[in-house]
């Protein structure tokens, strides 16, 4: 491979066919909602891109992220990206290691300098640097000296995007997410625990055709696969607009596939693409596995009060303080009606005879 | 020569007569306690009630106006009665009982005029202390003799 | 030398607040819906006569002084206070524009009983010394002379001789061990001594045993009008005596509403013990001669006759089938008027109004919902079951010129008398 | 604090501070009134005040016809906006679980269009019944800051819920927890103000109609 070649170069000498390439365009726009009449723009864009320089970084994190991009069917347009961009450093993808394996981030920092777009999975420790490092290098240091000569900044999962699980509660590691530490590159959150696939493709795809990052909603995420929630896209809506609900996972509602609101659903809150592309090669997602959603594209999902809690239910113990209230109510209620019937009774003692020489005015 | 001597034969005869006899009787009665009622307006309704030539319109409007007066002398519930003025309210019902068309008054206009103009006389007596009324009726009775006779 | 203050006056807003007025007060919405409900809204369209509004000063002591918050509110000096020029704001409300018909209390949403809390911040508005003076007039008379109108035994002894001589029939005074003890209003026996002939001739005929007694032959209570309630006492007392006295077996209310609701229903109360006698109310009475068929008509009017019912009888009495039944006995076109029976509309002078000469003008405006009622129907002639009822429904038509007489039901019954020669007389 | 742990602070303890104050302030304000009791009556019965009591419960739900006619306005608004309120609350399925979790009852819920549909219709209404306090003489007479706060307290929670449910402005769980919070704003105001009268008026009714009825009158 060499690094000047184009996209499209790579592509041919891959043996994809220009109509192969087509459809590969025709779905990138599709993915990013893009008018039909964009496809021979995208086509032409990435016929003459180069093949950018990625670098990966992974902080503290499980590797999911990178096993959702790799475990795609092939020939997958994913595939198909990743064979034509230079990933050049990967801790778990690339075959160097060690001092090898760091020299090629410096290698291709300095030869991409400002052009080199920067992929992040994992939360980044600042309770203390110690807690996570590379090559003795703690992963803030990584990052901002990484990030300084990126074109852009991609941070893919959720523990990238808002910190994920290392920063759920109580939070020991002081995690924190990409957008928390690097405030001055263009930066796209592709949360989820694991993000879909196709949604990073697309993101990357997007960058290359346009040279910008694509259209973001308020929390960084890509309108294109963040713009509508599971709840609104989900086939099993027509079931909560019913009001036809699952009550546990093996009753006659769940056989039925109705609606998993009350198993504690977040589709209503959570904005992700999964009703739509799916997962697995378009094969299925949680809630059509029965499976209520957990709202992993969300920040802080692993606190939200529990994954099988409906979104409208107390997180306290409601009925505690009902008792203790109602009881408190009735020992003062009672104490304070008490002092009005004193009150009232000691009014009627004391009562004073009105006679008919009392009636005019006095003074 | 009629004499009437008790209620019974006074009713009766009353009854037999036609509606406009009956107003002019009754305009007797009233008259002869019109003394009682400090309201002007009566003697001049009394005046209509006896005229045998009076027009209906002329009667209404006498009707409207012993009725106005009654409206105006009866005492008001809760108010402190007065016995002399209550006597004029009776003269004042006494002449509306007088106008007071026969389809009206099925108990008969002359009758009503004739109980009212005595319950004048018993107001009358309960300011003075002196019981009247029986003369009142006796009155009447004359009254009614001297009517049918003439 | 009187005694009235604020300070008593106040004392009287905290003995009157119950339960039930409590929660009246706690669930007021102010939907204002109670104005549609009264006819001193309704015919001058000034929203102070909203009924709950005629209750601000009580309303402000049970808050101050029977709710925790209010309390707390009084304590911190946030709340009003009830101040003497509140009470001389609040005194032409309470009593010239409310005749505690308790229409109001009928439409609440809530459920409040709005005249049930105007009787009780009466009491409180009199010991301050807000009471208006032709009230405290009638009161004063009721309680020195008997009478609220000042009406003597003399006189009722030459109203009796009058009826005597009229009907030949006897009237029995303070006769032992009959059934009924016949009460009267003054209002009966000034200006409508006919209802005592009445009486005697439909009793004689029914073959009821009673009497009148000369000690205690008044019916009305200004008491319970004026919102003095040992004063009520005291009337109620004067007529328990002298049922007991006699040994009567009930004591008849006659056509008056709030002698109905002063003997009947606040009366055992008022002395803090229950009758050892019944109270009826003439028309129940007649209506169960009428069931027993001791009670028998021959003719019928002709004319179209509509009833009035007096909101002391029927709504707050509870009176309200029997008129109904009578009338159907001797009215061949007996009429209702649109709202009627426990809905009916107030003619404007109860509760103490037609005491009250200050409230003269408005009483006779707000009139004007009597005869949009009438003007529905056109009836002939109107008949009802209280004096005070008939005497302002006289001035109202007379103020409207509407050409309307207004019977006594009682009196109308009486004429319909089967086997009576109406005349009755035999004595010359 | 974060979005999600505001919302977990509204679901939590907020919900319970919420509840207890509710709770507290409604018993306390019901015992009050009924410690302070009644005299009996003394004078004989013509009817049965329980029954009278009881009747009129119900009864006074309906306005006879000449008031309806009279206060169509009021009467046609409090009704809409009476029903949409109980409707959205207790037929909404986030809702009945929620009374689920805390109750452990549960009941079926109606589809989201109804509510939805429910919901905008209690908005006009109760947007009319701002409209009529100001306009109506009576009405505006009679108000104090109370009432316009009541109204207040009312609307947002409908206002809240259908913004939350349709998702528009914040992000969805900050939508939540403002709605949720609305609601708590409502049950801390409760006992302090009219609201008051959904207890109250059961109580008020009961003795109208037991005045009434021991009488022998149908009020």
């Amino acid at each position: 491979m060499s690094k000047d070649e184009t996209l499209g170069e790579a592509l041919r000498r891959q043996g994809i066919s220009r109509r192969g390439f087509l459809k590969f365009c025709a779905a990138t726009a599709s993915m990013m909602a893009l008018p039909p009449g964009m496809v021979p723009v995208i086509a032409a864009a990435l016929e003459k891109a180069m093949r950018p320089s990625v670098i990966w970084l992974s902080f503290q994190e499980c590797t999911g992220c990178t096993e959702s991009l790799t475990r795609s069917h092939s020939p997958t347009v994913e595939g198909l990206i990743f064979d034509v961009i230079s990933l050049d450093y990967h801790h778990t993808l690339q075959a160097a290691s060690g001092s090898a394996a760091e020299a090629a981030r410096e290698t291709a920092m300095k030869e991409n300098y400002g052009k080199y777009i920067l992929i992040v999975d994992g939360s980044i420790p600042t309770a203390n640097p110690g807690y996570s490092t590379i090559a003795g290098i703690s992963n803030v240091d990584m990052l901002m000296e990484v990030a300084k000569g990126a074109a852009a900044v991609v941070s893919v999962g959720s523990c990238a995007a808002f910190g994920g699980i290392p920063h759920a509660s109580p939070n020991p590691t002081g995690a924190v997410s990409v957008s928390d530490l690097v405030k001055d590159k263009p930066i796209v959150n592709v949360p989820g625990c694991p993000p879909i696939p196709v949604v990073i493709t697309g993101v990357l795809a997007h960058f290359l055709t346009f040279g910008t990052i694509p259209e973001l909603d308020a929390l960084g995420r890509p309108m294109a696969y963040y713009g509508q929630s599971i709840h609104d896209r989900c086939y099993r809506r027509p079931f909560y607009d019913k009001g036809l609900f699952a009550n546990t996972f093996d009753d006659e509602g769940a056989k039925k596939g109705w609606c998993l609101y009350k198993l504690g659903c977040k589709g209503p809150t959570t904005y992700n693409a999964c009703a739509t592309t799916k997962w697995n090669d378009g094969t299925s997602f949680p809630i059509e596995a029965g499976h209520p959603c957990l709202g992993c594209s969300e920040p802080d999902f692993w606190d939200g009060g529990g994954f099988y809690k409906a979104i409208s239910t107390p997180t306290a113990d409601i009925m505690q303080a009902a008792t203790y209230a109602i009881g408190a109510g009735a020992v003062a209620g009672v104490a304070l009606g008490v002092a009005n019937r004193v009150k009232h009774k000691k009014a009627v003692g004391e009562h004073v005879k009105t006679t008919i020489d009392d009636l005019e005015k006095g003074n | 020569m009629t004499e009437v001597t008790n209620d019974a034969e006074f009713r009766k005869a009353l009854d037999s007569l036609d509606a406009t006899r009956q107003r002019l009787v009754a305009a007797r009665f009233v008259e002869n306690v019109v003394a009682l009622c400090s309201d002007k307006r009566i003697a001049r309704v009394i005046q209509v009630a006896s005229d045998s030539e009076a027009g209906e319109e002329e009667l209404a409007e006498a009707l409207k106006a012993a009725r106005a007066t009654t409206f105006d002398c009866h005492t008001r519930c809760g108010s402190e009665g007065d016995w002399s003025e209550q006597a004029g309210y009776f003269v004042a019902r006494a002449a509306t009982a007088a106008l007071t068309p026969m389809a009206q008054m099925p108990s008969g206009p002359a009758w009503q005029a004739a109980l009212s103009s005595r319950m004048a006389q018993t107001s009358r007596s309960i300011v003075t202390g002196d019981d009247t009324s029986g003369q009142e009726v006796i009155q009447q009775y004359r009254i009614l003799s001297e009517f049918l006779d003439s | 030398m009187s005694n009235a203050s604020l300070e008593r006056g106040i004392h009287a807003f905290k003995e009157v607040i119950d339960a039930p007025v409590a929660s009246f007060f706690s669930s007021c919405v102010r939907c204002g819906l109670c104005a549609h409900a009264c006819l001193f809204y309704t015919e001058t369209g000034d929203p102070k006569y909203t009924p709950i509004h005629k209750l601000e000063p009580l309303r402000r002591i049970w808050q101050q002084e029977y709710s925790f918050w209010g309390r707390f509110a009084k304590a911190l000096g946030l709340s009003k206070p009830v101040t003497d020029d509140l009470l001389t704001e609040w005194e032409t409300l309470v009593y010239d524009s409310c005749t505690m018909c308790g229409r109001c209390s009928m439409i609440c949403p809530v459920g409040n009983d709005i005249a049930y809390m105007i009787r009780k911040i009466r009491e409180g508005m009199a010991a301050a010394g807000h009471a208006p003076p032709g009230l405290i007039g009638a009161t004063q008379r009721a309680v020195t002379i008997g009478s609220p109108m000042g009406v003597k035994l003399p006189a009722l002894q030459a109203q009796i001789r009058h009826t005597e001589q009229e009907t030949g029939l006897t009237i029995p005074v303070d006769v032992e061990g009959v059934e009924y003890l016949l009460l009267l209003s003054s209002m009966e026996i000034m200006n409508f001594p006919e209802f005592i002939a009445a009486i005697a001739k439909i009793f004689k005929h029914a073959g009821v045993s009673w009497t009148i007694s000369s000690e205690a032959f008044e019916a009305t209570n200004s008491g319970i009008q004026i919102g003095v309630s040992e004063i009520a006492a005291e009337l109620v007392e004067r007529i328990v005596a002298a049922a007991e006295k006699l040994k009567v077996k009930g004591v008849i209310s006659p056509e008056c509403g709030h002698a109905y609701m002063a003997i009947r229903w606040e009366g055992p109360n008022l002395i803090g013990r229950p009758f050892n006698f019944k109270v009826v109310h003439i028309l129940e009475l007649l209506d169960e001669l009428r069931e027993q068929g001791r009670l028998k008509t021959t003719s019928k009017e002709t004319q179209r006759l509509t009833y009035h019912d007096p909101c002391q009888i029927s709504r707050r009495g509870g009176v309200v089938k029997q008129p109904r039944n009578l009338l159907n006995m001797v009215a061949e076109d007996f009429v209702e008027m649109p709202e009627t029976g426990t809905m009916n509309w107030c003619c404007g002078a109860g509760g103490g109004v037609s005491s009250n000469e200050r409230a003269d003008e408005l009483r006779l405006k707000v009139f004007n919902r009597k005869k949009q009622q009438l003007d529905a129907i056109r009836p002939d002639a109107i008949v009802s079951a209280c004096s005070n009822c008939r005497i302002h429904l006289e001035d109202g038509l007379e103020e409207y010129n509407m050409d309307m007489p207004v019977l006594s039901l009682t009196e109308t019954i009486a004429e319909h008398l089967a086997g009576s020669d109406q005349t009755g007389s035999k004595q010359s | 604090m974060s979005e999600t742990e505001f919302l977990l602070w509204v679901r939590g303890p907020a919900l319970q501070g919420a509840t207890i104050i509710f709770l507290l302030g409604v018993v306390v304000r019901i015992l009050e009134i009924l410690v302070l009791g009644r005299k009996p009556n003394l004078a004989e019965a013509r009817g049965s005040a329980v029954a009278g009591g009881l009747r009129t419960i119900i009864s006074r739900s309906f306005a006879d016809r000449g008031t309806l006619q009279r206060t169509a306005f009021t009467e046609i608004t409090g009704w809409i906006f009476h029903i949409g309120f109980f409707v959205t609350l207790f037929l909404f399925a986030p809702h009945i679980l929620l009374f689920e979790e805390v109750l452990g009852v549960s009941w079926p819920a109606l589809p989201t269009t109804i509510i939805d549909v429910t919901t905008i219709i209690t908005i006009i209404a109760l947007l009319a019944v701002l409209i009529h306090r100001i306009g109506n003489r009576v009405m505006r007479f009679l108000s104090r800051f109370q009432d316009y706060l009541v109204w207040l307290v009312t609307i947002l929670p409908m206002l809240t819920g259908y913004i939350a449910f349709h998702r528009v402005g914040l992000s969805p769980n900050m939508l939540i927890a403002i709605h949720i919070l609305s609601v708590e704003l409502l049950m801390v105001v409760f006992p302090f103000t009219k609201l008051m009268h959904a207890f109250t008026l059961f109580m008020s009714r009961y003795y109208n109609g037991a005045i009434a009825g021991y009488r022998g009158v149908n009020s």
